[in-house]
């Protein structure tokens, strides 16, 4: 296959229908993933081409389906479960901090459990406090779990072939306001490396790490900022959350002296706190300035248009923010 | 008990039905706040049915499909709308939204965006009217669909162990999204799970409003001296999931038979058989309705938006202070360094 | 099928019966790892019974009182015992302890410290199953405490649906801690929660193991060609609930009604009277169990403790980087400021 | 009540029976809590005093132990909810961080939620990897929930009393192992605020900031520090992390310019990267030193005493880590 466009959404489809045609053991299962199709359209007509035994709507029990594919890939599958939204997370938590996630350790390393929860969060859709969280720390916070998030369509792509290739239990979130972005996709190009955070624009003044949609956020703010205000930002998509690569954050940060960590999650004890602190920790002696935190409000998501966009960062606030740290 | 004549019951499920109807309107001028609004067509018989059974100081949940049986307990169709729209003089001041409406006074402990999410609150509420004596009943209102969710298995168990003053009402429009109830449960009798942990079970037939009040009178009856209960009521999801869904995962035929359980329809033909209502009178009720449930469009349409201020209160209670905004932190933290 | 003439389901049972008492000496010996010791006796006809008609290939998961059923389906005492003592030479190099023993070869996808957190995994594991033809059964074994979780509902619902070759085992011991079955919940008769959900279920007497076994083949049978089958074997917890509870809860009188359920004393009496075995050839059937299990211990204490570099792996897979020791992160991080 | 000499776990006893006694809208909940007593005996012979009407002992049904507790604290009643290892906290979390969380928020002010989830975790007693956890990150990250962590006889009255009159849901984390301390409590002492942190200790070298049983390596620790290497270490117990009382941490971090964070919970996105970044941002200007995390490490508990002992902080790896930042 050769370089075509395609949305972040076909690009999950792809990598989904392509990883099932190599490989026999791959299921995916979920709520509304066969007919419907997905509740985002992100399994759209596998079940035509997989069928049923491969793409298994099932009821609305989320704590069972992370279970179920627990079990199933204890014994030989490659399950890829989809959580219709983060938010629910909760009523899985059990299944996945507990027994995904420790059944390795617990066991003494006889058995991995090899399966993708793939599911979407954040805001921009007007779907209210329960639809609309971005719940990543809890994944974060679990040893044993892996924790992917892509931005872009290459990553929808790539990353996910890569999460179901590997040995432990992957947490895959997608952002629900980035399934309609386009661009251009080669399937067949060498991808960046699973674990490897990815420099999306070099820049000497602030290195702003970020992940998910506020990779665009940043990349736009960023532009900008060297547009209108002289100010050269370096741009870190992170890509995956655990492993987290710092080795390609440092000498950024060593160089520009000061920091941004950007998160749609809630400012308190949420992923920024924890790449605030790490960035902190290891490279004190360059910073000039404390490394800033732009990341969500500690509050609920209204279903208010305007009070759901600025519970979360926009590209403004880190504009806004970026300039503070020059005066 | 209020609502209980045919005319009566017949001009709620109307309301209902042309409430909902103006969501659907809402959502096309493009005024709802987001396209997650799900609308109760087809299902009016089970919230008008059994709300006319219950009383003041009641109180109840429901799931995201809840307009109908907020209204049908006495809602004030323009603060739904505002809500709805996403404005400050909505139900809950613009941040619930569709699926998050609430209101103290009516005892509705609200509406939720999680499948099963409201269903344990009535075993609390449960608790408190005996604690009180109050006489109250709660109620849980849900979709078939919640049948898959654990938490309504420990939750009814938990009623039945306490004898509270409980029931539990099971809205079975036969699809969860694209999922059809058998494809979603090998038996879907669903009153029978009920029944095996011990409470008083059966499945009314939407169709009819009367059986629903019939069947929910009795239950409500029992449960509230002490015998929690479950009613299944039988109907058919007339449109898509959402607004934004055309339901292509079932045939026009299957639609057209299903809409032909019309529980206005049925109710309407039994007025007039009966010579409780003419057509005429019929229509008129039915104009009379539409003028209300217009108004209630302009109410939303002319509600301010939410303040900016707005967004940081009600974290906790109003006493307490608010969570510092980010921006606030960011200025202080910038002034180091 | 192995292990089912009376002598053999016998000396199993005696075997079970055994080692856990010698699970009992290892704690007043104080070389247990910690005191979450939760033995099974009074219930060694449900992992005897059930086990007897399962097959290499088969899978399984249990609760945390789930010793005799890994015996059962093959297991190792010494490497059990040492586990049960933190060892390094124990099943899960003394990481996982009596509550998360495991062993992927002879199909135990492990215990659990969750009540009812291993349930959904044989779902998977079915799932598995028919995607392979192996023909494997997976079977979930539980207590009746784990009746209150909602996952069981969820995982039956899951099983039925699809028909899966898995089965549902619930060790009834009357209590959860110190709750009696019938104060936690209104309607104790368990299985027909599995029919209301679609399942084959029935409930066996588990003081004649030969009851649960024909019981259990017949529903094993039925999981295997598709048709995913629930099955509750009532007996009696003997002691407490876990090493240091002494049950005061319950009356002395009650519990020596609850022994006299002893499926060994039961099997024993029937072994005699059908002239299979005579009272000598028990006892020494006993004395030879009573080598083997002595030998557990000494196997458990003179295993190593695990080693400290253990700590940091299988965390992930033993090809990815371990996780970073706290130390050594903090010594990098001094080597600033 | 004169002061008398009692243990944590029976002055959360008292806290409970106190609080009933004078609020009859008061139950306890949970499994075990009635006839049982508890799993750590905290609700031992409540049974007797108030009757099964107001101690209520539950299926083992976790989800709807809390759900049915929100629904009380909506209706009039004050819940306190027990669940029994804060491990378990996963099969709760939709109905803690969804519902009871945000109600007030969704519902635009119109109730709150005044319940209590009493729970205990933390290691200590060769529990495996599902009964050792130090989950508070989970609660301290959700906007809508209030934390308290007692570490003394005191708190564990006075903070537990204060709990109980919160109009919020508060989630009140326990230490296994700190049940059986004894200490002089006076229940008619006027207590510390709800919401303030206590300073234990006076030092000018080094602010330890931690809570619960950490308080006590802490203590420990900075005795030795001062005693054995002249080093004046000032411990802060937070006592509670939602509010997160930071002026009390401020002018001591302002004073000594070296400060050490101290959870038992995993390192990555944990409390001690919350306390760790917000010290950084407030305090930067007077650190000489990164702030140092001392933390649980980023893996599961083992059930062998000496893992799981080895995976926490110790008293030894705070005087260790000390020692370092004065090199
Ligand atoms: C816990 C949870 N899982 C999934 C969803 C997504 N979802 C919203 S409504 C719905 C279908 C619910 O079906 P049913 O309970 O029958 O209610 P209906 O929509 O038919 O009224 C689903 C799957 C959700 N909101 N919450
Ligand atoms: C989710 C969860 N809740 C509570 C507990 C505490 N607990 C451990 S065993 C037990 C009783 C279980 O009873 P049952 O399922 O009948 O098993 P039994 O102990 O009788 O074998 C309880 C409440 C737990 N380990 N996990
Ligand atoms: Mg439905
Ligand atoms: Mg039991």
């Amino acid at each position: 296959m050769a370089m075509q466009e395609a949305t972040y959404r076909d690009a999950l489809r792809m990598a989904l229908s392509d990883a099932m045609s190599f490989d026999d053991s791959v299921i995916v299962m979920g709520e509304e993933v066969g007919r419907y199709g997905g509740a985002y359209g992100v399994t759209k007509d596998l079940i035509a081409e997989f069928g049923p035994e491969r793409v298994i709507d099932t009821p609305i029990s989320e704590a069972a389906i992370v279970g179920t594919a627990v079990g199933a890939a204890m014994t030989g599958l490659r399950p890829v479960a989809e959580l219709m939204y983060v938010d629910f997370i909760g009523m899985t938590m059990d299944q996945l901090a507990n027994q995904a996630a420790k059944i390795r350790y617990m066991f003494g390393g006889q058995i991995g459990v090899p399966m993708v929860l793939r599911t979407q969060g954040g805001t921009g859709r007007s779907a209210g406090a329960q639809h609309s969280q971005s719940l990543e720390a809890f994944v974060m916070h679990t040893p044993g779990l892996r924790l992917a998030m892509p931005a872009t369509v290459d990553d929808a792509y790539h990353l996910l072939r890569q999460a179901m290739t590997q040995p432990d239990p992957v947490v895959f979130i997608e952002h629900k306001s980035l399934y309609t972005m386009k661009a251009p996709l080669n399937p067949n190009a060498e991808p960046v490396g699973w674990g490897q955070a990815n420099v999306l624009r070099e820049g000497d003044d602030l290195v702003m790490v970020t992940y998910s949609r506020q990779v665009h956020y940043a990349l736009a703010a960023a532009q900008t900022l060297q547009t209108d205000h002289d100010i050269s930002a370096a741009v870190v998509d992170l890509r995956t959350l655990n492993p987290l690569d710092f080795e390609t954050i440092r000498p950024l940060v060593e160089n520009a002296g000061k920091a941004m960590v950007i998160s749609e999650a809630v400012l308190t004890c949420g992923v920024a706190a924890e790449l605030a602190a790490r960035i902190t920790e290891e490279c004190f002696d360059f910073l000039e300035d404390p490394v800033v935190r732009v990341a969500g409000e500690d509050i609920p998501i209204s279903v208010s248009p305007l009070l759901e966009n600025n519970s979360v960062p926009t590209p403004e606030l880190i504009i806004e923010t970026a300039k503070k740290m020059f005066v | 008990m209020k609502n209980s004549t045919l005319p009566e019951l017949y001009e709620e499920m109307r309301r209902v039905r042309t409430f909902e109807e103006r969501v659907g309107e809402l959502f096309v001028r493009g005024q709802s706040a987001g396209s997650m609004l799900h609308l109760s067509i087809g299902e009016e018989s089970a919230a008008v049915g059994v709300c006319a059974s219950m009383r003041d100081g009641d109180t109840f949940t429901t799931h995201h499909r809840g307009h109908g049986i907020f209204l049908a307990r006495g809602a004030d169709p323009n603060r739904m709308m505002a809500e709805i729209a996403g404005k400050q003089n909505g139900y809950c001041q613009g941040k619930g939204g569709s699926m998050h409406i609430a209101d103290m006074g009516l005892g509705h402990l609200g509406a939720n965006a999680i499948v099963g999410g409201g269903i344990p609150a009535v075993v609390g509420a449960g608790l408190s009217a005996r604690h009180t004596q109050s006489g109250a009943v709660s109620v849980a209102f849900f979709g078939d669909g919640a049948t898959g969710q654990g938490i309504l298995y420990e939750s009814m168990n938990m009623a039945a162990l306490w004898n509270l003053p409980v029931m539990f009402v099971c809205i079975n429009n036969q699809y969860g999204m694209g999922t059809r109830i058998d494809q979603a449960t090998a038996n879907p009798n669903l009153h029978e799970r009920a029944e095996a942990f011990g409470l008083a079970a059966r499945t009314a037939d939407g169709l009819d409003v009367e059986e629903v009040v019939d069947a929910a009178g009795v239950l409500l009856d029992g449960a509230r001296s002490g015998k929690p209960a479950f009613l299944a009521i039988d109907c058919y999801r007339f449109y898509g999931h959402a607004r934004k869904d055309k339901s292509p995962y079932r045939t026009d035929s299957e639609e057209e038979e299903g809409r032909k359980k019309d529980p206005l329809i049925h109710a309407r033909g039994k007025l007039m058989a009966s010579g409780l209502m003419s057509e005429a009178d019929i229509n008129a009720l039915d104009a009379r309705v539409a003028v209300e449930m217009d108004a209630s469009i302009d109410f939303a349409v002319a509600g301010q938006e939410p303040q900016m201020a707005s967004m940081f209160r009600d974290v906790y209670d109003a006493a307490q202070p608010e969570p510092e905004p980010v921006r606030t932190r960011i200025d202080r933290v910038l002034a180091q360094g």
